[in-house]
């Protein structure tokens, strides 16, 4: 087992749209999540690799939000091992995993209601953002410089996600689209290494599906920031992910190239209901 | 005209019983007003203002009121009296706390503003237990003694001078501290009926009063071994317990009831002509009994002050000269209309406080009133002055005193 | 039995008395939580209010006689007529059924939606606004209620115990009787929320009132009746804490009591209270018994009671009974 | 019922009237700018458009739930059966027969699945039998909530919570039911399985449906009118199947262009990487 | 109208970043400190400074103190009052203990010690939250009155447990006892008020303010984009506690001179600053002055009115006020409940947009 990640790494791996991606950058090893009686992930590993964009499909309930929660510390499973960039990774806490730059967006929006936009996605950088209180409290020295410094940074993230107008606006008033947007730039914001989509494109129509693909198609370019991504709408999945797994009830039931899963019986039984066009 | 304000609860925790005291206070000027034009012919002024037996409000108030030209302060709430010990000095208005505020105030010395006659907090301690020995046949060896007390400064003021008086005649002190606002004190109470003790003194206010006569009724403690403090001896604290109050003891420094010829021309003057300050409900209680004797303590003791002065229209300054030099004697309370109404006394520069007489009261719950069941006895100065040196002798250090007279 | 065993056992026993008068006034605020995450902050003047009302019914007192004598300098203070206990009980509850009429149709109403600390606040207010009315309606003077409760040691436990152990235990008659009230009331309570319609609607109401709204529960009503309910709660509560104490506005202050124990037992449970209130009392009871007043100077009770619901709190964040606060993301 | 092809040629009583309401925001934010539609009876009507632009505060004017969000309607009218309702507390709006099934499936989540449901006939007053027979209604047509009928609603996945809200609404015995994104966040195997309950729902009971809907292809696949919403408008309605055709609507909404379903990797690129670029 | 951001125009961040980023906003501002330093300290006398300044001063510190762990951090204190005793009786200690130490440095390390005192209290918010959180609090205001209640050692074994301030000076200009000037104090209070509420505007534009923010609208959340909670609470709590230890310290020996602690520091205490937040607005510094301002001033108000004025008993009006501060709460919750603060910031969009509505 252990060999085989090893060799992993070494790999790179060509997908059917012959895009060429790196070494495997996280693991999943056999992890099992258990809630009271609810077996929520059952013996479930898979791999996610550098700058490729892995989607992770499933009905409802199957675990696939859970698995992110699993990823960023928010749940510690009750087996199994998830190992990060080479290594196993200690037990931690959300936060740290945060620090070790793995940044999300969630299924029920998770904004800061009380803040304004520009407030929102500056909390992506408080990572990186180190003064001290005393500084702080007297707004001097390295206080000041730090806060320009992120500022520019969080500014380019929103020039780039195209939230200008809205910098200032509470983000309790915007529209559901556009939190969904503000999220994503919350976690842009951290410059991220790995970056988990939780249903970014629920509740959204075909346009603006189009506008968020394009964002993410263009963060995995640009910053070639690895990304994962559950989301239900077949069509998004198939056009975007290199990679694809599909959960089902807890158990992986698929995994590899869209056009693999897409016509695995198991999958269609489970999840899409008709074969997808 | 003359001053005095009057810094009155009529609202919050402790309205019962700062309801009637503001009234009666109130009352006796009004009294002298109508039928005597003032005092000296200047007519009296009592601006009122609420305190609701709260430090901030009663610093607001006396701030409020000192400019109008006010002559004397009484504050009715130890905390009060704590914040203003040191404004009045510095404006040069005199205090009086009778039976409540700091007790070293009694040393004129040091506290040359503030009064505390005819009797303080610590008498009212010695006079207890002298009260108890008398009834014990003179020795109090091997006795056990409660103190039930309001878990604040005030409640504790009395632990200093019973425990001296402990070590000097022989019995035994329990502590038995009640937190505010007192109204649960089953473990109290269940700690007395396991420690059995002989006596319980009680220093307690508000609604404490009620639940421990309560409680002490419950418990079967023989109600006439309960003796309160003048702040736990009103109608409030025994009504809500009903006939089982009977025999409750209470300290006062001065008498109960209204069989004065005072009350005849209050009656006459205040009442039927309707210019009570309050509904006019409460003459002839405890606590309106007291608002008549702080009253016409003040009274007098400006009407002094008008006699050494020569002037009548006088100042806090010689108002407070006036205090300083008052003498109570009982000629002036029998022409007053207040015949054995208090115990007499005599103030000096040292002496702020008074001789320290304090009689005992009792409870008839079938008749509802209070009666006095003893002489006003003397509080054993022996135990209370040096006392009452060393305090006011720390306070005096602290900020610098060097004494006045 | 050994003295320190027997006193021991009295403590508890009147600390689980002690816990029942505090579930009293607990059971008020776990109410209007259940129903509309509102903390009634105004639970404890609303018990002081009622058992004004009361006295002042049964004693046949003017509403308002004071503001009515100050402007129109008339003498009017009673109306000259006793109303006895059960009736005056009964309109008091009308005038507690107003009142939760009108806290619904003139606060609550208009703050649908609004954050818990923003009710919060609303029922501070609430509570000054009572605590004034109440003060100008009936007056300020201490007031002594007697509807007829038994009161003092029970002397039959007392003989009892005396002669099986002998140790005569100490338990108030005013307590056995809070007691059987009480559970009288948790039982009622509990059914009429897990069992009847309008139950489920109140808790339905609580989890998600717009939810509620759009199947068609009238949140004025459901609102309405658990203020009311809480109206009774209050009434009760300050017949049994008036009975000790007279009813004064240190009535009001009995709230702090139920707070522990709304912390312990969780402020959505029914039983939790009752389960909280013995815990509490039991619990500072036997402190104050066995280490405050012996070792650290006594008068421990009010903080021991928060800190010993403190502990419980973080072993189980939401009391004992509370609803498991649901975390997802 | 009615067939979705015909709908436009058969004159047919409208349940709902809305005329030109305005809908204001906490006083100063004006989100709806005149908005008007008409709901047949029998029928299932979509109401779409994108993002922020008011289907959801035009069902909750309907419904009577914006009073609780500070929001208010400040001009025009809704009708139902030609009495007015927009004043209406929303509890009468029930007992009228209109429910709303909310955005984001709002279950009770501390109440278990079937006392979901059963506070869902809080309005009902044709007693018990009845109630317990539409129970088993509402069970038949999805099996999975009888399964999970004793656990806590808030512990139960997002399909299931969608399945509990609209199985609770029916529990109401609507005439009419306000259904607000019924698609969101489901699995398109689900999404459909829901669809075709709407479906059922209608022909079988004769409930008529406003449905808001971004899921513009699986919306106009099963109603029979359909309304497009932007800012705060109307910007188009008609057929459904109409609506299918049009061309701006097959680009913007349902995502194809003239050669049949566009990549999402394809669409635009060029124009946000031109941006992106300079 | 004359409120405008048109034209107004910030060409960096750091002019963005600024606390009064419109110019209209930016000189209001430096007219009242104007008036605040250079006007007032000139007119008032002992009763405007004891009855209606120092208490207003002080209040508005403890409200912004509170403001932060409230307002900010979303974790409901009402262990104010014992927070404010900790100030206050550091502040005697340290006073009695070091006579000649300027009274600025007493008031800062009571300050400081209060911090450390609040942040053990703030451990429990680990687990536990909301109301329960706020109840759980009230374990240390019960505890810390009872405290200082009960150890002589606190009240330097006075006979009453009553702590008085001796006389104190800063720069030779004394600002404790009685013999002190109205300015003096006045000044004193102003230089901390300001000073609090700068510090607080720096600390909650800047990241620590976000953290807390982060994790009062969503605290599950701000954990997993990377704020380690315990910190960001404990830090919340203890720079809480600094500015109510300073109010307290303050309270104690500026404005009222001598303390009993269950009365000064009761649990009312704890509710009325908690009021004043409120209504003044969570998470506005400005709110935290305006709910002291409408709590310290407006009960004076009334009574003015009431018996100065129309004459009234004095207990009338007192329940009256009552009614009327009731009654005012609920009505300005109903027209807008987040409080003072929201209301002038509506009134400021409204102003932008007029004459027209929308
Ligand atoms: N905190 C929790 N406590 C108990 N059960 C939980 C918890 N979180 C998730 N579950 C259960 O675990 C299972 C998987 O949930 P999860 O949210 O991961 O599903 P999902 O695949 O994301 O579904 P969806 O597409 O609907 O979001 C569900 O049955 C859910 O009820
Ligand atoms: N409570 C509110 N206060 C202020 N503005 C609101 C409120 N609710 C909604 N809005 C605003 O009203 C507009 C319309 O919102 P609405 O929710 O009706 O849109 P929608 O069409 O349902 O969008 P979605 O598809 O995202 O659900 C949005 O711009 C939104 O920001
Ligand atoms: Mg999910
Ligand atoms: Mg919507």
């Amino acid at each position: 087992m252990e060999r085989d990640s090893v060799k992993d790494q070494a790999d790179s791996y060509v997908t059917d749209d012959g895009r060429t991606i790196g070494p495997t950058v996280m693991e999943m090893k056999n992890i099992t999540l258990r809630f009271g009686g609810v077996e929520a992930i059952k013996d479930i590993s898979f791999d996610i690799r550098e700058g490729e964009i892995r989607a992770i499909i499933g009905p409802n309930g199957a675990g696939k939000s859970s698995m992110l929660n699993v990823i960023s510390g928010f749940y510690v499973p009750q087996e199994g091992e998830v190992w990060y960039k080479g290594a196993q990774r200690p037990p931690m806490k959300p936060y740290q995993v945060a620090q070790q730059g793995i940044a999300r967006t969630f299924q029920n929006i998770a904004l800061f209601e009380g803040m304004s936009v520009l407030d929102n996605v500056m909390t992506g950088r408080l990572t990186q953002m180190k003064s001290g209180l005393l500084a702080q409290s007297l707004w001097k020295g390295k206080a000041e410089r730090e806060e320009v410094e992120n500022r520019e940074i969080a500014e380019k993230v929103i020039d780039f996600l195209e939230i200008q107008a809205i910098r200032k606006t509470p983000v309790a008033r915007l529209p559901y689209g556009l939190k969904k947007r503000v999220e994503l730039a919350r976690a842009l914001a951290a410059e991220p290494t790995i970056l988990l989509l939780d249903e970014p494109m629920a509740g959204m129509n075909v346009e603006e599906k189009e506008d968020m693909s394009r964002f993410i198609l263009d963060v995995n370019d640009e910053f070639g920031t690895t990304i994962a991504l559950i989301e239900h709408d077949m069509g998004v999945v198939m056009d975007l992910s290199d990679r694809v797994v599909v959960m089902d009830y807890g158990r992986k039931i698929g995994d590899g190239s869209p056009h693999d899963v897409r016509n695995n019986q198991e999958v269609i039984d489970a999840y899409l209901g008709v074969a997808h066009d | 005209d003359l001053v005095f304000p009057s810094l009155s609860y009529r609202t919050g925790p402790y309205a019962a019983g700062g309801i009637p005291f503001a009234d009666g206070y109130a009352d006796y000027f009004t009294l002298l007003n109508e039928r005597d034009g003032g005092i000296g012919g200047e007519t009296i002024r009592v601006p009122e203002c609420e305190t609701a037996y709260n430090t901030e409000k009663g610093v607001e108030c006396y701030e409020s009121t000192k400019g109008e030209g006010a002559l004397v302060y009484q504050p009715l709430s130890t905390g009060i009296t704590y914040q203003l010990i040191p404004k009045v000095t510095a404006d040069d208005i005199p205090m009086l706390t009778s039976g409540l505020g700091r007790t070293s105030a009694k040393n004129g010395n040091v506290f040359s503003h503030v009064f505390n006659f005819p009797a303080n907090y610590w008498d009212g301690a010695s006079v207890a237990i002298k009260h108890i020995m008398e009834q014990e046949g003179g020795s109090l060896e091997g006795k056990k003694i409660a103190l039930v007390y309001h878990n604040s400064a005030y409640g504790k003021e009395p632990i200093r001078t019973l425990q001296e008086l402990s070590e000097k005649h022989g019995f035994e002190l329990k502590e038995v501290p009640v937190d505010h606002p007192g109204q649960e004190q089953k473990s109290q109470w269940l700690q007395i009926r396991r420690d059995k003790p002989d006596y319980v003194i009680m220093y307690g206010w508000g609604v404490m009063n009620q639940v421990a006569v309560q409680e002490a009724a419950n418990i079967r403690f023989p109600m006439d071994k309960f003796i309160g403090i003048w702040w736990s001896g009103s109608e409030n604290d025994v009504l809500s317990a009903g006939a089982k109050a009977d025999g409750y003891k209470a300290l006062t420094f001065h008498n109960v009831g209204s069989d004065y010829p005072l009350y005849d021309d209050l009656k006459k003057h205040v009442i039927d002509t309707g210019k009570t300050a309050g509904a006019g409900d409460q003459v002839g209680t405890v606590l309106y009994n007291r608002g008549i004797y702080a009253a016409m303590l003040v009274a007098e003791a400006a009407r002094t002050a008008q006699e050494i002065h020569g002037v009548t229209d006088i100042t806090g300054g010689q108002m407070r000269d006036g205090m300083e030099q008052l003498e109570i004697t009982e000629e002036k309370m029998a022409a007053l209309g207040l015949p054995d109404f208090g115990p007499e006394f005599s103030v000096s520069c040292d002496n702020h406080g008074g001789e320290g007489f304090v009689a005992v009261t009792q409870w008839d719950a079938e008749a509802k009133e209070w009666n006095l069941v003893s002489d006003f006895m003397q509080s054993d100065q022996d135990v209370i002055q040096p006392l009452i040196d060393e305090d006011s002798k720390a306070y005096a250090d602290e900020n610098a005193i060097e004494g006045n007279c | 039995m050994p003295e320190q065993l027997a006193f021991t056992i009295e403590v508890f026993m009147n600390g689980l008395m002690a816990g029942v008068l505090y579930a009293l006034v607990a059971l008020g605020f776990v109410l209007i939580y259940k129903a509309s995450g509102i903390f009634n902050y105004a639970q404890g003047v609303m018990a002081l209010f009622a058992a004004l009302t009361l006295v002042g019914i049964m004693e046949g007192q003017v509403p308002f006689s004071h503001l009515i004598n100050a402007i129109l300098g008339t003498e009017v203070h009673h109306f000259g007529w006793h109303v006895p206990a059960f009736l005056a009980i009964v309109l008091t509850m009308v005038v507690m059924i107003v009142l939760a009429y009108c806290v619904q149709r003139f606060v609550f109403r208009y703050l649908v939606g609004q954050e818990p600390i923003i009710l919060f606040m609303a029922t501070i207010g609430l509570a000054y606004f009572l605590e004034g009315v109440g003060d100008l309606m009936w007056g300020s003077e201490i007031k002594t209620l007697d509807v007829g409760l038994p009161q003092g040691i029970n002397v039959w436990i007392d003989e009892f115990t005396f002669d099986a152990t002998g140790y005569g235990f100490f338990i108030d008659n005013l307590d056995i009787v809070a007691s059987i009230v009480a559970a009288i009331l948790v039982i009622g309570l509990v059914m009429f929320a897990q069992y009847t319609k309008q139950g489920r609607a109140m808790r339905a109401v609580a989890d998600d009132h717009q939810a509620a709204l759009s199947v068609g529960v009238s949140l004025n009503f459901i609102w309405i009746l658990v203020w009311s309910l809480a109206g009774f709660v209050a009434l009760v509560a300050g017949i049994m804490w008036g009975a000790k104490s007279g009813v004064q506005f240190s009535l009001s202050l009995i709230a702090l009591k139920a707070l522990p124990v709304l912390m312990l037992g969780g402020f959505t449970s029914i039983p939790g209270a009752i389960v909280g209130g013995l815990i509490i009392g039991v619990g500072e009871k036997l402190f104050e018994f066995l280490i405050g007043a012996p070792f650290l100077g006594g008068a421990t009770e009010n903080w021991f009671a928060y800190m010993l619901a403190l502990v419980f709190l973080v072993f189980r964040p939401q009391g004992l009974f509370g609803e498991k606060i649901i975390e997802r993301v | 019922m009615l067939d979705a092809a015909n709908t436009n040629d058969v004159a047919v009583e409208n349940l709902l009237e809305v005329n030109n309401i305005e809908v204001i925001y906490n006083h100063v934010i004006l989100v709806l700018k005149g908005v008007s539609l008409n709901v047949p009876k029998g029928g299932i009507t979509a109401l779409l458009g994108g993002n922020g632009a008011g289907k959801t505060t035009t069902l909750k004017a309907i419904s009577g739930l914006l009073a609780s969000e500070r929001g208010e309607v400040t001009k025009g009218s809704i009708k139902y059966r030609n009495s007015p309702i927009q004043h209406q507390d929303p509890a009468e709006t029930v007992k009228k027969g209109v429910v709303q099934v909310m955005e984001g499936r709002h279950c009770f989540e501390h109440l278990t699945i079937e006392e979901n449901l059963l506070t869902g006939a809080y309005t009902r007053a044709d007693g018990n039998a009845a109630i317990q027979r539409d129970l088993e209604m509402v069970y038949d047509y999805f099996p999975r909530l009888k399964e999970r009928r004793r656990s806590q609603a808030g512990y139960t996945s997002g399909g299931e919570q969608q399945m509990c809200a609209i199985g609770r609404a029916l529990m109401s015995r609507p005439e009419t039911i306000l259904l607000d994104e019924p698609s969101m966040g489901l699995a398109p195997q689900l999404v459909e399985q829901i669809f075709e309950i709407v479906k059922s729902v209608n022909e079988k009971e004769g409930v008529t449906f406003l449905l808001a809907e971004q899921n513009t292809n699986v919306a106009l696949r099963f109603a029979h009118y359909g309304y497009i919403l932007e800012s705060g408008r109307v910007v188009m309605d008609g057929p459904a199947k109409d609506l299918r055709e049009n061309q701006d609507v097959k680009e913007f909404y349902l995502g194809m262009s003239d050669e049949g379903r566009k990549s999402f990797r394809d669409v635009r690129s060029y124009r946000r990487r031109k941006r992106w670029l300079s | 109208m004359f409120y405008r951001e048109a034209g107004d125009f910030n060409t960096s961040y750091a002019q963005d970043q600024q606390t009064f980023p419109i110019k209209f906003d930016r000189y209001r501002y430096y007219l009242v400190l104007f008036v605040a330093i250079f006007v007032i300290p000139f007119m008032v006398n002992d009763y405007w400074v004891n009855s209606l300044f120092l208490p207003f001063l002080i209040y508005a510190i403890a409200a912004i103190g509170l403001n932060i762990l409230v307002g900010y951090c979303g974790q409901v204190s009402l262990g104010t009052g014992g927070f404010m005793a900790v100030g206050a009786y550091a502040c005697y200690k340290l006073m009695t203990a070091m006579p000649d130490v300027s009274m600025f440095i007493h008031i800062l390390l009571a300050g400081v010690i209060t911090a450390a005192v609040g942040a053990l209290f703030g451990l429990p918010s680990l687990r536990i939250k909301g109301f329960y959180l706020a109840v759980a609090t009230l374990a240390a205001q019960f505890f810390l009155v009872w405290l200082f209640n009960r150890v002589p050692w606190f009240y330097n074994y006075s006979a009453s447990g009553q702590i008085s301030a001796p006389e104190r000076d800063t720069f030779g200009i004394l600002i404790t006892g009685p013999n002190t000037d109205a300015w003096a104090t006045y000044m004193f209070c102003l230089i901390f008020t300001v000073g609090s509420a700068l510090v607080a505007r720096n600390l909650t534009r800047g990241s620590v303010g976000r953290k807390w923010m982060a994790i009062r609208d969503m605290d599950i959340a701000a954990e997993i984009i990377g704020v380690n909670p315990l910190r960001a609470k404990l830090t919340a709590f203890a720079v809480s506690s600094f500015f109510i230890g300073i109010s307290g310290a303050l309270f104690f020996s500026i404005y009222l001179g001598a303390v009993e602690v269950g009365e000064a520091f009761g649990i009312q205490k704890s509710f009325l600053v908690l009021f004043m937040i409120i209504i003044g607005g969570l998470g506005s510094i400005f709110g935290s002055f305006a709910g002291a301002a409408f709590l310290v001033l407006l009960p004076v108000l009334l009574k003015i009115v009431g018996v100065d004025w129309l004459g009234w008993p004095t207990d009338i009006v007192a329940h009256l006020q009552l009614v009327i501060v009731g009654g005012l709460i609920i009505i300005f919750l109903i027209a807008e409940p987040h409080g003072l603060a929201q209301l002038w910031r509506v009134a400021k969009e409204k102003l932008r947009l007029w004459p027209f509505p929308h």
